[in-house]
């Protein structure tokens, strides 16, 4: 394998590995969404790379090529279509979840994850009118989070 | 069409009306023809009871290549009969003041619904006794469990509904082991046909029939209430309202036996469990069986011993005589089943009366706390003398038909050398004597209650089937052989030798039984013995109940002066240290354990970063499938950039 | 020690008898029985009081006391069951007799066998308690209560001395096992551990000293005859004296061999009654508790040793 | 039979036109979705009568005249139509009827309804992959669109949790490609015996399962199944619990069956099966409000179905169409008397006297659920345990046990609230929280009639086993055909080829 495939082939696999660890190992949600956005970034990129040839030339098939057929060296064009369309689908879901981390943000005033969490909690089980979820080990974010929800009702209402 | 169509047809069309019908006052009227009518039905099958051909049903479901049938033979008959006549007279006696009553204290609503539930039991119970091969022998089974269900259900109270609940936990348990065992038989031996499974069966290794025969008789045993699965049992039947109790009692349980009898005896055969040893144990799989049967007899029995409700002693000792039942079947003599089977039937009819009795108290007192009662047998006597047979038959001692069948399995066990199978059974039996006396004693003996001077006499519609019943316990303890006829055809159509007898019991040469001289000489005794007492005593002389030997101290109706707490406090001193709650305790640790892992489950779901779980199982997964490939391959798969077109 | 099976043969086992046969066994077995628990009474009252230097009764205290008894004036009955409660008591010990093969009548003995006997024996308890818990007397209840548990107490060892010989007879048929030991050996020489067990049993069985306290005889207050009188008592003297007799011509049975003559038949059963009668005035009382611990410890131990050496 | 393509194409074409049309009238906008729902619907049942021939045959249909493997195509076979005709008929059933239901949530229904269309018919692994990444969008859309805090909360999580789910899908898809060089199913079917039965094979088959399982509520990458139900309308549950979820796992199985022969692929899937029943039921078991223990039950019903698809052999594939066809009917049911009982269990206390007849189909509906013979899901229950146990691997051995406890686990919850609901009223009905606790409302007659006409049927497939357990042997044979799938794509290939793959 020449030593440029090589290089490729490390820096796609390298931006999928910080894309999986910034989605494990971040807490602001904005930033798992930027991590998701460099792993997908990777993958895409380890995908064309797969159909990627060194010398290769674009496949588009010229009826004067057509005596010579397999001294040509083409990229091969389906991965190419397929990260297309991926990017595309990437991004409308980057969209979306921007978009939510907006709304997030505008109704729990928050973007850790961790409390984005508990408050999810929180909300699940008033809305089903069951006892919260009390952890011994925070009892003070729950007990505000309680309360932030309670004056929301009210202005609510 | 044949007679088992009908049977089952009418049942079921009976059932439909009387869902239809529930709210109508005459219900009770029309439950009791129905009753009576499916029994005719089941009498035209007599011919069953005396060695007949099996008769099948002509109706047939082929459902993913497994043809469900159903037929009734000589033991199907034999249950179906007792199932039937304790239908009847339970619904005949809750015909009248009781279901007037019923109606009253809940609803009529209620009442119908008790009568659905009775009808449903009958019906799944048919089923289930019909059924030709396994598939159908499971959903007879499932039919019969929700059943019961219903009928426990219908008790609002919280402590019923607790009983329920745990009754429906043990009953899917039991029911899943079942399954797993006809999943198992179906793959071992590609059948679930009687006859077919039976002639699989002869193929199987040892290890295998352990397999099967242990989840088996955990799905049978559950139902029965064997140790250690009897915690469920004496709460539910006891909750269950009074008539339903009556039904329950009598053979609810029951099915489990039949089931074992159809499954473990008649298709594995005892011959193959008793050769599979336990390791390191001297002991074999039919001993380990006889020996929960055995435990059986004496663990509840001596919980009852405990009991300060009526019915919740009675319950218990229905789990406690389903051990003498077991353990006859497990003895596998043409005697001992004989025993086992035929308890069966004198269970029956005795637990009926019992509950029937206990019954007819709470309907003229309310209550069935011993602490709360005393001294009815002036007020009922009826009532009083159908306890007393009855619970000579419990106790099994003779005359009562519940003596016969004991003396079987005693007898089963001597011939076959088993002295600690023997003194066990011996243990429930009078720990059975002990508390059977405690029961008549604490309601119907010592000093009467205020509040109880008004009592009055059971009314007739429940004196009559109790009645009924106390003659049948007398009839066939006196001529077993009557009932061992029919027991003697169920054992050949389970593939045990029938028992040798005549109408007075057993003729052996090493010692058997006649109970009609033993009656006769008991009777006898009495006659010298009254006359004894009557003839050469003088007059004596009757005196109020106050008029008492007090210590000087000067009875009235506010002093209590009767003994009924802490009824065996000596004994109680001696053994008390003995009832350490077990097996509550270990159920109790079950649900902590499932609790534990419910929480330690609900943990991982409540994981912050949703992402780590899928980078989880990527890695797992891809761990799982590398590793289990090898490293070969991979250098030989990799081909990245192929283009292979 | 083993192979006993040979013995049990049909030839022990009566055919079908005829009500006219057995008749008069019927009549004359309770009657002996009777005399011979009167005797026996009289001999424990004798011995006690030798023991303990004195005269003692009259040879016809036992007869006076029933007829005593029966001729008292109050007669206080507390209800049909308290009388029924006698009667089954009385009754039930008769029927017992009658089960028990002696010399030359044995016509029906075959019909019920040990395990039958053995629960026919459990009806004068359940007769008596009966008729107890009727008097509505708690005193009277302690004692049934008592009573029911110290039944608990030597019927366990007892059904396990029962089994041991049963198997090793290989029979439950009375007059099976008297015909071999007469025409072998006796059983006590066969199964001496289990004849020992027999033995501590029939103390307990026999409801005397020192193991009465059921019955509690001094403090009659707070047994279960506190509300007997009259024959109701006298209806008791009578059943204790088919119970000296039930017990001892029982244990004769299994260990003795029965007796082939009355001579040696009443030699047996007196010698039998004897042995308890003696050690009873040797040992304080036990109380209910203490009892149940005893029975269940040593008698039972060595009925099991016993067993294992029969099986 | 070729306006097939009319499924995904109308609602598609419906979704982007809703907004459009909503200008200028609304009703016009609503009516649009409904009838492009009925049309799909008669196009399908045209499809089934017209030809008899779906019932043994499959048939393909190559999109635009190009023919595969070339071009792209869609496969119609019984299973593939079934749950095509599922799509619209349960968007219609659980369609948001009220008024104040906005036209975008219309037009993601028809999102939704185009995309799950597509996914079931395709027969090439990157349409798939689209129609999949489509759905996902209109479901946390959906999620999102429900307007409490709480629903975007778990709609984001939901959506980091399933996009990483379809990159590793991508991923596991370009390796696939790498080694064959081909997308088209039944081509890779054809070459799969020889490229794929290997370790990147297998790789690519754990990523896929891993991307697909998001949906299928595959354990463990189902923690989105309670934040998400529990925030969203009874409705939106019943269907992505009822349908969605069941459309993942037809997909997965169908590429299991072309592509992956490995035994390992379905011992993975086994294991990870196992581990989503009793977990499910174990937390189920926990649950303290209606939904959350739906939520869980219904994790870990999806368990049992991969537990039971993987196990090998027709057994296991009647097992597993059984348990899906099952939980898709009784599941969305369940939640729909949800919609009357939201809240704590205990607030259920004494509803049975308010509302009997959704007391009893309740508890029809959780008897079959159960595995309560004679009803239906107890001969799915049996095809199961028959499966497992005529399997030698500890896998299968450990699943015979699980499954059994998990089903003891499960009625011990179910008919603790059957309890409670049959309490007497006032009966210790105090809740924790007082001031925030939701009271039982009554059901809409709508809920109240799928409920019952799911219960109907349910009772109708028992008075009819025979012929229901004749058509899922026809439906199970035809899954697991693999020859059936690459002849009916390529006619051409001679069945010599046929024989050599065998």
């Amino acid at each position: 394998m020449p030593a440029i495939e090589v290089v490729l082939y490390s820096g796609a696999i390298g931006l999928s590995i910080i894309g999986l660890a910034g989605l494990l190992l971040l807490n602001n949600v904005f930033r798992m969404l930027l991590a998701l956005v460099i792993l997908e970034a990777g993958v895409n990129l380890l995908l064309i790379l797969s159909g990627f040839r060194l010398a290769g030339v674009a496949p588009i098939l010229l009826p004067e090529q057509m005596s010579n057929l397999s001294a040509i060296v083409m990229n091969d064009p389906v991965p190419q279509a397929l990260v297309l369309t991926a990017i595309v689908i990437g991004v409308g879901v980057q969209a979306l979840g921007l978009a939510m981390i907006m709304r997030i943000k505008a109704q729990y005033g928050t973007l850790n994850m961790l409390k984005i969490r508990e408050q999810l909690e929180f909300d699940l089980a008033v809305q089903s009118g069951v006892a919260t979820p009390v952890s011994a080990h925070s009892p003070v974010s729950l007990a505000s989070g309680r309360e932030r929800q309670l004056s929301n009702h009210k202005d609510e209402q | 069409m044949t007679v088992l169509d009908d049977l089952l047809l009418f049942t079921a069309l009976a059932s439909v009306a009387i869902i239809a019908l529930r709210r109508f006052a005459s219900i009770s009227k029309f439950s009791v023809v129905v009753y009576a009518l499916a029994t005719v039905l089941l009498i035209k099958m007599s011919a069953l009871g005396y060695g007949g051909e099996p008769v099948y049903s002509s109706f047939t479901v082929n459902v993913l290549g497994q043809i469900l049938q159903w037929r009734f033979d000589a033991l199907s008959w034999f249950f179906a009969l007792i199932t039937l006549v304790s239908a009847l007279l339970a619904a005949f006696f809750m015909s009248g003041a009781w279901g007037e009553k019923y109606c009253k204290e809940h609803s009529k609503e209620a009442y119908g619904l008790l009568q659905v539930a009775l009808i449903l039991n009958v019906l799944s119970m048919l089923v289930l006794l019909a059924s030709g091969d396994l598939l159908s022998l499971f959903i007879g089974w499932e039919l019969v469990s929700w059943a019961s269900f219903m009928m426990m259900a219908l008790n609002p109270d919280k402590l019923a509904r607790k009983a329920a609940i745990k009754y429906i936990v043990y009953a899917m348990a039991g029911a899943m082991a079942f399954l797993m065992a006809i999943a198992m038989t179906y793959n071992m031996t590609g059948s679930l046909d009687y006859v077919q499974v039976m002639q699989g069966m002869a193929h199987l290794s040892n290890s295998q029939i352990a397999l099967l025969v242990s989840l088996y008789v955990m799905g049978f045993g559950i139902k029965m209430g064997v140790i250690p699965f009897h915690l469920w049992q004496a709460a539910a039947y006891a909750e269950t309202p009074g008539a339903g109790a009556v039904f329950m009692g009598a053979i609810s349980a029951r099915m489990g036996l039949y089931a074992l009898l159809v499954v473990i005896v008649q298709i594995i055969g005892l011959t193959r469990v008793a050769a599979i040893e336990i390791p390191y144990t001297f002991l074999d799989m039919q001993n380990v069986l006889a020996w929960v049967g055995a435990l059986t007899t004496i663990i509840p029995t001596y919980i009852a011993l405990k009991q300060n409700d009526a019915r919740h002693l009675l319950a218990w000792h229905g789990v406690g005589q389903g051990g003498y039942m077991l353990l006859g079947v497990m003895i596998s003599d043409s005697i001992g089943t004989a025993g086992g089977i035929m308890h069966v039937f004198n269970h029956a009819t005795y637990q009926a009366a019992l509950f029937m009795t206990v019954t007819a108290v709470i309907y003229r007192t309310g209550t069935s706390n011993f602490s709360k009662l005393g001294g009815l047998v002036t007020q009922m006597p009826l009532t009083f003398m159908v306890m007393v047979v009855s619970i000579i038959g419990l106790a099994g001692i003779p005359p009562m038909n519940g003596f016969v069948s004991k003396w079987l399995i005693y007898r089963a066990l001597l011939l076959d050398g088993q002295p600690l199978l023997f003194v066990a059974a011996v243990i429930g039996t009078l720990g059975t004597i002990l508390s059977v006396y405690k029961l008549v004693h604490n309601t119907f003996l010592g000093q009467l209650r205020l509040e109880h001077q008004e009592v009055r006499e059971a009314p007739l519609s429940m004196l009559i089937p109790m009645l009924g019943l106390a003659i049948i316990i007398f009839a066939t303890g006196v001529m077993p052989g009557v009932v061992l006829d029919w027991v003697a055809a169920a054992q050949i159509a389970v593939g045990i030798a029938p028992v040798e007898h005549n109408l007075g019991g057993i003729e052996l040469v090493q010692g058997g039984l006649d109970m009609i001289w033993v009656t006769g000489i008991m009777f006898y005794g009495f006659a010298v013995g009254a006359i004894i007492f009557y003839v050469l005593g003088g007059k004596s002389k009757h005196i109020h109940q106050y008029d008492n030997y007090a210590g000087g101290h000067f009875l009235t109706s506010k002093v209590r002066y009767h003994y009924s707490n802490h009824f065996y406090a000596g004994l109680m001193h001696m053994i008390g240290g003995w009832y350490r709650n077990v097996f509550i305790k270990l159920e109790h640790a079950l649900v902590s354990l499932v609790s534990f892992m419910s929480q330690f489950s609900e943990n991982f779901y409540r994981s912050s970063q949703p992402v780590m779980l899928v980078a989880v199982v990527v890695v797992l997964a891809l761990y799982f499938v590398l590793g289990s490939s090898g490293g070969a391959e991979v250098s030989a798969g990799v081909s990245l950039g192929g283009f292979n077109q | 020690m083993n192979s006993t099976s040979e013995f049990v043969t049909s030839e022990f086992v009566t055919g079908n008898v005829s009500l006219a046969d057995v008749l008069p066994q019927m009549i004359l077995m309770p009657l002996i029985a009777f005399v011979s628990g009167l005797l026996m009474i009289l001999m424990y009252r004798k011995i006690a009081a030798r023991l303990q230097r004195r005269v003692g009764p009259p040879f016809f205290q036992p007869v006076y006391d029933i007829v005593k008894l029966y001729g008292k004036k109050t007669q206080i009955s507390h209800g049909l069951i308290h009388d029924i409660g006698i009667v089954v008591a009385v009754g039930g010990y008769v029927a017992a007799v009658i089960l028990l093969p002696i010399p030359g009548m044995d016509g029906i003995a075959d019909k019920g066998g040990i395990i039958t006997l053995s629960y026919v024996l459990m009806v004068p308890s359940l007769g008596l308690a009966l008729g107890v818990g009727q008097c509505a007397n708690p005193n009277g209840s302690i004692g049934i209560s008592r009573a029911l548990t110290a039944m608990l107490a030597y019927d366990i060892p007892f059904i396990i001395v029962v089994f041991g010989v049963a198997t090793h007879y290989q029979s439950t048929s009375l007059v099976g096992m008297i015909n071999y030991q007469q025409t072998h050996q006796w059983g006590i020489f066969e199964m001496p551990l289990l004849a020992a067990a027999g033995l501590f049993t029939l103390q307990g069985m026999m409801g005397k000293h020192p193991f009465e306290i059921y019955v509690a005889p001094a403090e009659i207050a707070t047994g279960p005859m506190v509300e007997m009188s009259g024959k109701y008592m006298g209806g008791l003297f009578v059943m204790q004296s088919f119970q000296f007799y039930v017990a001892s011509v029982l244990y004769a049975s299994l260990f003795l061999g029965g007796g082939s003559n009355w001579f040696e038949f009443l030699l047996k059963i007196f010698f039998v009654v004897e042995i308890p009668i003696f050690i009873s005035f040797l040992f304080p009382r036990y109380r209910t508790e203490d009892m149940v611990r005893i029975m269940w410890k040593w008698p039972v131990m060595i009925a099991l040793i016993g067993i294992a050496f029969v099986m | 039979m070729d306006n097939i393509v009319l499924l995904v194409v109308l609602p598609l074409l419906a979704a982007f036109l809703m907004p459009v049309v909503a200008r200028s009238s609304e009703v016009l906008a609503r009516t649009l979705g409904l009838s492009v729902l009925f049309i799909s619907i008669a196009i399908i049942l045209n499809v089934w009568n017209q030809s008899g021939q779906i019932d043994s045959q499959a048939v393909s249909i190559a999109i635009g005249g190009f023919l595969p493997p070339l071009g792209i195509n869609f496969y119609v076979d019984q299973i593939s139509l079934f749950f095509a005709l599922a799509v619209p008929v349960m968007v219609l059933l659980f369609w948001p009827w009220n008024r104040s239901t906005s036209i975008r949530e219309y037009s993601l229904m028809m999102l939704l309804t185009a995309s799950a269309s597509g996914l079931i018919l395709s027969g090439d692994l990157f349409n798939i992959y689209v129609f999949y990444e489509l759905l996902a969008i209109a479901s946390y859309s959906l999620v999102a669109i429900q307007g409490r805090a709480a629903a975007v909360a778990a709609s984001f999580r939901y959506l980091l949790m399933g996009s990483v789910g379809s990159v590793m899908m991508l991923l596991g898809i370009a390796i696939i490609y790498t080694q064959t060089g081909t997308l088209n199913l039944a081509h890779l079917s054809l070459l799969a015996p020889e490229k794929l039965n290997n370790i990147l094979g297998l790789g690519s088959f754990a990523l896929i399962l891993t991307g697909m399982g998001v949906k299928a509520e595959l354990f463990p990458v189902n923690s989105w199944v309670p934040e998400v139900y529990g925030s969203v309308s009874s409705n939106l549950a019943a269907l992505m619990a009822g349908l969605l979820s069941k459309l993942a796992v037809i997909v997965i199985v169908r590429l299991l069956i072309l592509l992956f022969p490995q035994p390992e692929a379905l011992q993975l899937m086994a294991v990870l099966g196992i581990m989503g029943v009793i977990t499910g039921e174990l937390v189920a078991w926990r649950a303290k409000d209606f939904v959350r223990m739906l939520s869980f039950s219904s994790i870990g019903q999806l368990g049992l179905v991969f537990l039971a698809f993987s196990i090998p052999g027709e057994m296991g594939m009647m097992a597993g169409i059984a348990i899906v066809l099952h939980h898709m009917v009784v599941k969305p049911a369940l939640f729909m008397l949800a919609t009357g009982w939201r809240g704590s269990l205990e607030n259920l206390s004494g509803v049975a006297r308010r509302s009997p007849f959704a007391v009893l189909l309740f508890i029809v509906l959780i008897l079959s659920l159960l595995g309560i013979p004679p009803l239906p899901g107890f001969w799915a229950k049996y095809l199961l345990m028959v499966g497992l146990s005529s399997q030698d691997g500890s896998i299968y051995t450990l699943g015979m046990f699980i499954v059994p406890v998990a089903m003891i686990i499960e009625i011990a919850y179910l008919f603790r609230l059957v309890m409670i609901m049959y309490r007497k009223e006032g009966d210790e009905a105090a809740v924790n929280n007082p001031d925030i606790k939701v009271a039982p409302q009554s059901h809409s007659k709508w809920g109240l009639a799928i409920a019952a006409s799911v219960a109907a049927m349910l009772i109708a497939i028992v008075l009819q086993l025979q012929p229901a357990s004749d058509k899922l042997v026809s439906l199970a044979s035809q899954l697991s055909d693999r020859n059936q799938y690459i002849s009916t794509v390529f006619p051409q290939i001679h069945t010599v080829r046929m024989q050599s793959i065998k």
